[in-house]
């Protein structure tokens, strides 16, 4: 069982390869090529699943060691896999989201030349991810953890003729990089404490080290899950990240790679629990980044966006849940899972009604399409409720045990932590009603708009940053960028995109309850992560009543505002906080202000002082040297009596020089 | 006259047998000059059309057999066990000696294929001319000088003056006593003086360069004999031997005016310091150095190159072995005074020639420079300080050589154009002239796999042995800083455009090709395995006294 | 009567033989003055032969005389050759090489 | 002592070959070029050999050859390979056959330019790069430091030649100008290099005496040295090693180059041909760093211990201040040359941090930064030759016309910015984590080194490769040409299996860095906790 693992990672790996060096004569199957290593890889995990089931709580972790990577004295880095419960449940995920959206992908990227190219990406990003969550040791979770980030690089920035999809590849993977470091230094800070950096052996020697080193090691691991789960303060590059195709975003920025930062946080359990003032910067920046996500997802017009700033609030719950220790890990990846399910189905809807409305995101545009294309409503409408929590199905688990963990947390910080979920509760129903009216009810403003150039006013304030409606026309082939202007003829996609999308569709209803049978799944994730019982201070009906209170009343507040009265097309200038939303609350202005100016003020006096100062100070000698010789060789004068007077004076130092020797 | 001399000896010493004068030993010297008086005859007597050939053939054989002489010599022992003082206590024959001998001997023969190339000047009225005047007597343009010039009359004295000149350096590293010291100057200082005034080309520039090189070099020997009187004042007699006894206050038994003269070293110090400084003249060490570079741009270029080569082994002899046999004992009241004049010349030199624009200029300079990096051999008062010098002197003396033969086969219509700015793009023109300049120049920078680095390596080496530790450091500095300019006419020989009106390369004849490609050969050889001669060097490393 | 006395006399003569090849500019005179010198030292060489008692220094200033006359010789030769060439014997006229 | 002196052969096959092929008749060009390419290809064989002879468990030094040849000096002609020795040798050997297969047209005379004389500059080019080859081969495999001095300085002069004789086509300035440039480039480099050999020169004097007066004869000998001084025959006063050890330090610093020593580079890479600047960087510099490893750690190491500290600080200072003026840059080669800078801090840290991790890490380095700048460069290159311009802002949108150039490119990149999977990460996290142990905090400056690395190479991928191809030189840009292939994906495939195993390299070197460890007698900080076993 054990060598399955390896080809677990390598079949997407293998397709990358074969997809990115093939050429051309693989255009034509290529994307069966990938989606089908996909399938296979998912086929392994299945199998090595119900081999896991079949064995006892005890034995189901299985490691395999491939080879001993970098061998140098006092330093031991293994390519090693460990499949355990943890990395199972990811595998399944993975594998599986993944093959469903390389499936959607064949349809949604049919017109694209450069499809094979495409879904060579895809199997990189599949094989990364893999080598991240069923690494076992830290270094090998570091390449994966990189790998993932150079294809996202890639997916994002797959259309690069378009500068704003280079420049957000580009900005998204130099985010990342700031928490790689982080990643890096924990590593180096567990090399110099334990001497590895083998989950095994950290975790079990992590009770005994220094609180102090304990804590900076989760510091800087939280770094880097920061950067990789677009938690504030590194969030920024996500809603960008949203120029990437859609399958990307739904695959890679809402069901997986940016949930890695919860895996490493929950694998990394052990340092966490010994390192509490860790543990509470984790649930702030958790409950920080669930309400800024929410916030920001309340004003975006850009459907794409407001499910980016979703996805961001959601992986806030994760991180606070992780942050809660025992009582939360499993919560954490139990809403990882259904959040996987309900957030890729809603990007495959929201690209499917891209699809059918010539790439047009502005939900100001759409309007009343649930006719036009019912099996998107449908499934998009389903995952909307499980995203909201509605009674049944699966958000409403998931989020449901994150704030009653919340509240557990005890005494002031419970209430706090619970009273910010269940804000956040509030705020997720309040902005995706929204995006739920915007889209399919209401009247169908996309019909004979008066001025539909591309030259009207953007509705993105943020227009500069790149999600600007007339540049992603050329998204896609020509015919279709031609129509951009045109009015759209909403029509439903075909087969190949909503089969996935029913599938997804199906999982956010069901995977909730399915999980939560018996606390099935925290049994399952019991041995890897521990688990408590969570004892809120409040009964939890009552909790429960609480939240879906506030979620109805998030859904009556959006229906006040969208449902009943008619949306204008051009966004109204809106209220400070609206406009602040808009702008992601100014954090790239923020950004921009503090390190990109300043960075390039440095690197300008910089280049100047290199040239200046220290270039400057050689040629300077040399000038030296050479105005000495010009006014040395004056001396010369060409006159035989000088030089004799040089000969005369030479002498007599010569003559006195001696003497004095012989008198010192 | 070493027989003269002996018989002044036999004035007062005791036994009044006739003196002996061992011939084998100084046959190198006698047949040189020996072959130069044969030359006089033949400018006497030999029709015009014969001396050229005649001379020639005359030099080389003179030359090569006073080589072969001085090869005989060392086999024989001469060089270490068998070194001994020859005519009358006049000249040493050890191994310094005769290694800086045939040192000259070489540089004289090569010296000899410049003096004797004929192909470079157009051809003056069909009769193939050399570098020289044709009529030095005439005014230059003048009536005179045309006639000469159609005549084809060339000035073949050239090869006696050669010749005497070479005698007399064979002397100078040998004489063993101050008077021989001195005449030994004189006899290879007037020649030269005459050669500078030859110049076929430019003879304003050329007598200019005689009449100063005349008139310093006068006013120099002119101090030299004065601090001789000065020395035979404090110590009675000139002989090298003599006087160091004194110094070390070994003499049996002083007469009193001896014994007074003893008990004030003011004499002593002040002589010493005189003579040295006529040998400095002669090396060009700063501060007597200014008439270098005007001499060495305004003499005929072969003679340049001869004089720069075998002027600098000579003196350097003579002044290792008047510092090493005579003034040991003052050792610690002239190092210093020597590391002053070796750290002047070295920064001076290198530094005076970043700004030059005429190539003989630029080498004359760097000539200065070397004469620091040698003396700073010099103060390294070891046996491994002699035999450095020595070998640095056999590297330096051929890639000057070398160096100045490459000069005269880059013409224009006024002859040589020595002008760097004419050098410019040679490379692309005649790559093979600017690689072999090339290699001259890396040598004379000092770049490894070159014998300048061999000889820089073994001085400093020497020096560094010597306690001498800052004078190495110096001598580094200043090495970089030669190194830009020697780099700077790469540079512009091979990064530069040439100018469409450029200068030519003239094709030699075998003469002055077997001059250049000598030199090369020899700056590989002693650059990637210096290690035979190293030896020689060392063996023939101490003075005979 | 002391022969040191010579001596002085001797240095006297070759300083002002040397200030004279500093300061006068015609070759000939320049050239005279180095005489000068030269004959300083040969009074030099013979005062101290006196005072020593040998006669070295008599014999060497014979030799120096005979190389005088020598310099003397390719002295004047150039110096004539010079004063050809341009009508004048001022050694400062002789400056086209400099720098 | 082995049979064959397969060393002397490494070194000689090349400098024989530059002979041959300089002596080529000008109009046979093309032969010129396959005789160089032949006698590359037949020097990597050796190489190769040496690897396979190597045996990492054996002696320290191995292939060892002594001859003879100035004993006037103490010197011997004495040859063997270390660990480190060897990898750079294959490194060199390696690299040369690509530099000569992608500088192939860069000597080729200009069409409209006159045949001048005898010139040959093709001829020449070829030559000079292969005698270069041979010199390095001898630094590296020296081990008497004469012989290494005697070639670490010669090595200038081809370098100096093909730097200020050989630059790009269509200079921005144009062809006057750029001549101008190339020479000023070439004095530079050579000064700076020459001043620092002599200041070295000093020093190797100054280590001869101190060996001739307390060994009785003057040697040059690493081997005796370094035996002698563990024997205590040999004892330096702290301040004449202090002397010695700056003497050293100072030439090799010069070389590698460490900030402020660096100016050099940018200009000298910047103005000759990529596959030039290819050789500068990733094969001379190398000389240096090398010889810091074995020379000033092996000869000094109570100096060496002594001058950590402020070579720690240096080392980081490149590599921010590298980084961040090839953020600055306007000029891809200027980029690529502040980049390589940045890297060279790395291995000096590493060498520095006295860990084995570290100096592992920094042997590495010197290998794999020699590959990954290489593809870098000369993709570089071949963009340069298509576009005629260095400077950033003239391209744009390349990937659309040129996607496997793009590509590659883009992989050199990642490869400086070592990319996990790629070779230059395993030697980075090495250099890092060595550091760390020792100096964490030095540790931490430079990871914030790898952030910037992300930042120059993938703004300069942006610049040059994304966005809309809105210049007509561009639309018209050929994709890579078969020789442009064959010259970068050998190095690529290399970068990706070093990365993936680099199990090989790291046997051949890490008993030397022991021994290099062990002349500098110290020992890996151990962790705070021996790792106890995983309880599973």
């Amino acid at each position: 069982m054990e060598s399955l693992i390896g080809l677990l990672v390598a079949a997407p790996l293998l397709g990358a390869a074969v997809l990115l060096c093939g050429g051309r004569r693989l255009d034509r199957a290529g994307h069966w090529l990938g989606t089908a290593l996909a399938a296979v890889s998912f086929a392994l995990g299945a199998v090595l699943f119900f081999d896991m089931l079949g064995r006892s709580g005890g034995e189901r972790t299985l490691h395999q060691h491939l080879f001993s990577w970098i061998p140098v004295e006092g330093f031991q880095a293994d390519v090693a896999f460990r499949l355990d419960q943890l990395s199972m449940t990811f595998v399944l995920l993975i594998t599986g989201v993944g093959t469903l959206i390389h499936l959607y992908s064949v349809g949604y990227m049919e017109h694209d030349a450069r499809r094979r190219r495409f879904f060579g990406y895809l199997n990189l990003f599949l094989a990364a991810m893999l080598l991240l969550v069923l690494a076992d040791n830290y270094l090998l979770l570091y390449v994966g953890w990189e790998g993932v980030g150079l294809a996202s690089f890639l997916l994002i920035g797959f259309w690069q003729h378009k500068p704003s999809a280079a420049a957000a590849a580009k900005k998204a993977f130099l985010v990342n990089r700031v928490g790689d470091a982080g990643l890096a230094i924990a590593i180096f800070l567990m090399f110099t404490t334990f001497g590895t950096f083998a989950f095994g052996e950290v975790l079990a020697a992590a009770d005994g080290a220094g609180e102090g080193t304990l804590t900076a090691i989760g510091l800087m691991l939280l770094l880097a899950a920061c950067g990789k789960s677009a938690q504030v303060p590194l969030q920024s590059w996500l809603g960008d990240a949203m120029e990437g195709p859609t399958p990307v975003s739904a695959l890679i920025h809402a069901a997986t790679m940016v949930t890695a930062g919860v895996y490493l946080i929950t694998r990394s359990g052990a340092i966490y629990d010994a390192a509490p003032n860790a543990q509470t910067v984790v649930v702030i920046v958790g409950a920080v980044t669930l309400l800024f996500g929410a916030i920001v997802g309340c004003a975006k017009d850009d459907i794409k966006k407001a499910l980016a700033a979703s996805t961001m609030s959601q992986i806030g719950y994760m991180v606070l849940a992780a942050g809660l220790g025992p009582i939360g890990y499993a919560f954490a990846i139990m809403h990882l899972v259904t959040h996987g399910f309900f957030k890729a189905g809603l990007f495959l809807g929201a690209g499917s009604v891209m699809h059918g409305m010539n790439d047009e995101v502005n939900m100001r545009k759409y309007g009343g399409l649930r006719r036009h294309m019912p099996i998107t409503f449908v499934t998009f409408g389903l995952g909307y409720l499980a995203i909201i929590g509605f009674p049944g199905l699966s958000g409403f688990f998931s989020k449901d045990l994150i704030i009653e963990a919340a509240f557990s947390a005890g005494g002031v910080r419970g209430w706090v932590l619970g009273g910010a979920t269940l804000l956040g509760a509030a705020l997720t129903a309040y902005y995706m009603t929204r995006v739920m009216l915007l889209t399919f009810f209401g009247e169908e403003r996309w019909r004979h708009r008066p001025t539909a150039t591309p030259a009207e006013p953007d509705v993105e304030p943020a227009a500069g940053r790149g999600a600007a409606a007339p540049g992603r026309a050329s998204g896609q082939t020509a015919g279709q960028a031609a129509g951009a202007a045109a009015e759209p003829h909403p029509h439903e996609s075909p087969r190949v995109m909503t089969l996935p999308m029913i599938v997804l569709a199906f999982g956010s209803v069901f995977a909730g309850g399915l999980f939560n049978w018996g606390e099935a799944f925290v049994h399952w994730l019991e041995p890897v992560t521990r688990f408590e019982h969570p004892h809120p201070p409040l009964p939890i009906p009552v909790i429960t009543g609480a939240t879906v209170a506030v979620m109805l009343l998030g859904v009556g507040l959006a229906w006040l505002q969208y449902g009943r009265r008619p949306v204008p097309v051009t966004a109204p200038r809106g209220s400070l906080l609206t406009r602040a939303a808009r702008r992601d609350l100014f954090q790239d202005d923020f950004n921009h202000a503090a390190f990109v100016s300043g960075g390039q003020h440095l690197t300008r006096s910089l280049v100047y002082l290199d040239h200046t100062v220290v270039d400057g100070a050689v040629n300077g000698t040399a000038a030296a040297f050479g105005g000495l010789s010009g006014r040395l060789r004056k001396v010369q004068n060409g006159f035989a009596r000088s030089y004799a007077v040089s000969m005369f004076g030479g002498a007599a130092v010569l003559v006195a020089a001696t003497l004095l020797m012989r008198a010192v | 006259m070493s027989a003269t001399h002996g018989s002044v000896h036999s004035l007062w010493t005791v036994a009044a047998e006739a003196p002996s004068i061992e011939y084998a030993q100084l046959s190198p010297t006698l047949l040189v000059l020996g072959a130069a008086v044969i030359g006089i005859l033949v400018e006497a007597f030999a029709p015009r059309r014969l001396r050229y050939g005649a001379q020639v053939l005359l030099a080389f054989l003179g030359l090569a057999g006073a080589f072969a002489a001085v090869v005989g010599l060392a086999v024989g022992g001469y060089a270490t066990e068998k070194a001994a003082v020859a005519g009358v206590g006049a000249i040493a024959v050890d191994g310094p000696a005769l290694f800086l001998q045939g040192i000259i001997l070489l540089v004289a023969v090569v010296a000899v294929f410049t003096f004797a190339e004929r192909r470079l000047e157009p051809t003056a009225h069909g009769t193939r001319v050399d570098s020289f005047a044709a009529q030095p007597a005439a005014v230059p343009g003048g009536e005179g000088e045309r006639a000469a010039v159609r005549a084809g009359w060339t000035t073949t004295e050239i090869f006696p003056l050669l010749l005497f000149a070479v005698g007399g350096m064979l002397l100078f590293p040998a004489a063993n006593d101050l008077l021989t010291l001195f005449i030994a100057l004189e006899v290879f200082s007037l020649p030269l003086y005459l050669l500078c005034a030859l110049a076929r080309r430019r003879r304003l520039l050329s007598q200019e360069a005689a009449v100063k090189y005349f008139l310093l070099g006068a006013f120099s020997s002119a101090f030299l004999i004065f601090g001789i009187a000065l020395l035979y004042g404090y110590a009675g007699t000139v002989s090298y031997a003599g006087i160091a006894q004194v110094v070390e206050g070994s003499v049996p038994s002083p007469s009193p005016a001896l014994a007074s003269a003893m008990a004030s070293d003011a004499l002593l110090l002040i002589g010493g310091a005189l003579v040295v400084m006529g040998l400095l003249f002669k090396v060009g060490a700063v501060p007597f150095h200014m008439w270098t570079p005007d001499v060495y741009q305004g003499a005929p270029t072969p003679v340049t190159g001869f004089m720069a080569a075998a002027t600098k082994v000579a003196a350097f002899g003579a002044l290792l072995r008047l510092l090493y046999v005579v003034l040991p004992g003052l050792r610690w009241d002239w190092e210093p005074v020597l590391w002053g004049v070796a750290i002047a010349s070295m920064l001076a030199g290198a530094v005076i020639a970043i700004t030059q624009t005429d190539v003989k200029r630029l080498l004359a300079y760097s000539s200065i420079a070397h004469a620091g990096f040698i003396l700073a051999g010099v103060v390294a008062v070891t046996p491994s300080g002699v035999s450095s010098v020595l070998f640095y002197l056999l590297a330096y003396s051929f890639v000057t050589l070398g160096a100045f033969a490459v000069v005269t086969l880059v013409r224009d219509a006024g002859g040589e154009a020595t002008h760097l700015s004419k050098w410019a793009g040679l490379g692309r023109r005649s790559p093979l002239v600017a690689a072999v300049f090339a290699v001259f120049l890396l040598a004379f920078a000092g770049i490894p796999l070159t014998s300048g680095f061999a000889g820089k390596f073994a001085v400093f080496k020497a020096a560094a042995e010597g306690g001498a530790g800052a004078l190495v450091v110096v001598g580094v500095i200043a090495s970089a800083i030669a190194a830009f300019f020697y780099i700077r006419v790469i540079v512009l020989m091979f990064f530069s455009e040439p100018s469409p009106e450029g200068p030519t390369v003239a094709i030699p004849s075998a003469f002055t090709t077997a001059a250049i490609s000598i030199g090369v050969a020899v700056t590989l050889v002693l650059g990637v395995a210096p290690q035979y001669f190293l030896e020689l060097a060392g063996q023939a490393g101490v003075f005979v006294r | 009567m002391n022969p040191a006395n010579y001596l002085y006399l001797a240095a006297l003569l070759f300083t002002i033989g040397a200030f004279g090849v500093l300061i006068r500019r015609n070759a000939i005179v320049v050239f005279m003055c180095i005489e000068l010198m030269l004959n300083a030292a040969n009074l030099t060489l013979v005062a101290f032969s006196r005072m020593h008692g040998n006669l070295d220094g008599q014999i060497m200033a014979f030799f120096v005389m005979v190389v005088a006359a020598a310099e003397v010789v390719v002295g004047l030769a150039i110096i004539v050759m010079l004063y050809r060439s341009r009508h004048s014997a001022s050694v400062d006229d002789a400056s086209l090489m400099k720098l | 002592m082995s049979g064959f002196p397969l060393l002397t052969a490494t070194a000689v096959l090349p400098a024989l070959g530059a002979v041959a092929t300089a002596a080529v008749p000008a109009a046979r060009r093309a032969a010129a070029k396959w005789l160089a390419l032949a006698v590359s290809l037949g020097t990597l064989v050796l190489a190769g050999l040496v690897v396979a002879r190597f045996d990492p468990g054996g002696a320290r030094y191995q292939l060892t050859e002594s001859y003879a040849w100035i004993a006037d000096f103490g010197v011997r002609f004495e040859l063997g390979v270390d660990g480190i020795g060897t990898a750079l040798i294959a490194l060199t050997a390696l690299l040369v056959p690509f530099v000569i297969a992608a500088g192939w047209h860069d000597a080729d005379p200009v069409p409209g330019e006159r045949p001048a004389g005898r010139w040959r500059p093709t001829q020449g080019f070829f030559a000079l790069i292969l005698m270069v080859e041979a010199m390095v081969v001898v630094s590296f495999a020296a081990t008497d430091v004469f012989v290494f001095y005697l070639f670490f300085e010669a090595m200038l002069i081809p370098m100096y030649f093909l730097i200020g004789g050989f630059g790009d086509r269509a200079h921005a300035a144009g062809e006057a100008e750029g001549a101008k440039q190339r020479s000023y480039a070439a004095v530079k480099f050579l000064l700076y290099n020459l001043a620092g050999g002599l200041i070295m020169l000093a020093a190797v004097i100054g280590l001869y005496v101190v060996t001739a007066d307390q060994l009785g004869t003057g040697t040059f000998s690493l081997q005796r040295i370094t035996e002698a001084r563990a024997a205590g025959e040999l004892t330096m006063a702290a301040g004449t090693e202090r002397l010695l050890f700056l003497g050293f330090f100072l030439a090799f610093a010069v070389k590698a180059p460490l900030w402020p020593l660096h100016t050099w580079l940018p200009n000298a890479m910047g103005e000759s041909t990529a596959p030039v600047a290819v050789l500068i960087t990733a094969v001379v510099d190398k000389v240096g760093t090398f010889a810091m490893l074995r020379f000033c750690l092996g000869l000094f190491p109570e100096a060496s211990a002594w001058a950590t500290p402020v070579v720690v600080v240096l080392a980081l200072v490149s590599i921010i201040y590298g980084a961040l003026l090839a953020v600055g840059q306007r000029d891809i080669k200027r980029l690529v040359a502040y980049a390589s800078i940045s890297h060279f801090g790395f291995i000096v840290l590493g060498i520095f941090a006295m860990t084995s991790q570290g100096q592992s890490g920094a042997t590495l380095y010197m290998v794999f930064h020699g590959i990954s700048t290489a593809v870098l460069m000369l993709v570089a290159g071949f963009l340069i030759s298509r576009r005629g311009s260095r400077l950033i802002a003239d391209y744009g949108g390349v990937q659309k016309v040129a996607p496997v150039l793009a590509g590659t490119f883009l992989v050199g990149g990642l490869a400086t910015l070592s990319l996990p999977g790629l070779a230059p990460f395993v030697s980075e996290f090495l250099v890092l984590v060595g550091t760390f142990s020792r100096y964490p905090a030095a540790g931490v400056v430079a990871t914030a080194g790898i952030v910037l690395a992300a930042l120059y190479v993938l703004l300069l991928y942006q610049r040059t490769m994304t966005g809309p191809v809105d210049k007509p030189e561009i639309e018209r840009m050929p994709d890579l040409r078969r020789r442009e292939l064959a010259v970068v994906a050998p190095l690529i495939a290399l970068l990706i299996a070093l990365g993936v195993f680099p199990k090989p390299l790291t046997d051949i070197v890490n008993p030397a860095v022991e021994h290099t460890l062990s002349d500098v007698r110290q020992t890996d900080p151990q962790p705070e906790l021996p790792a106890v076993e995983a309880a599973e």
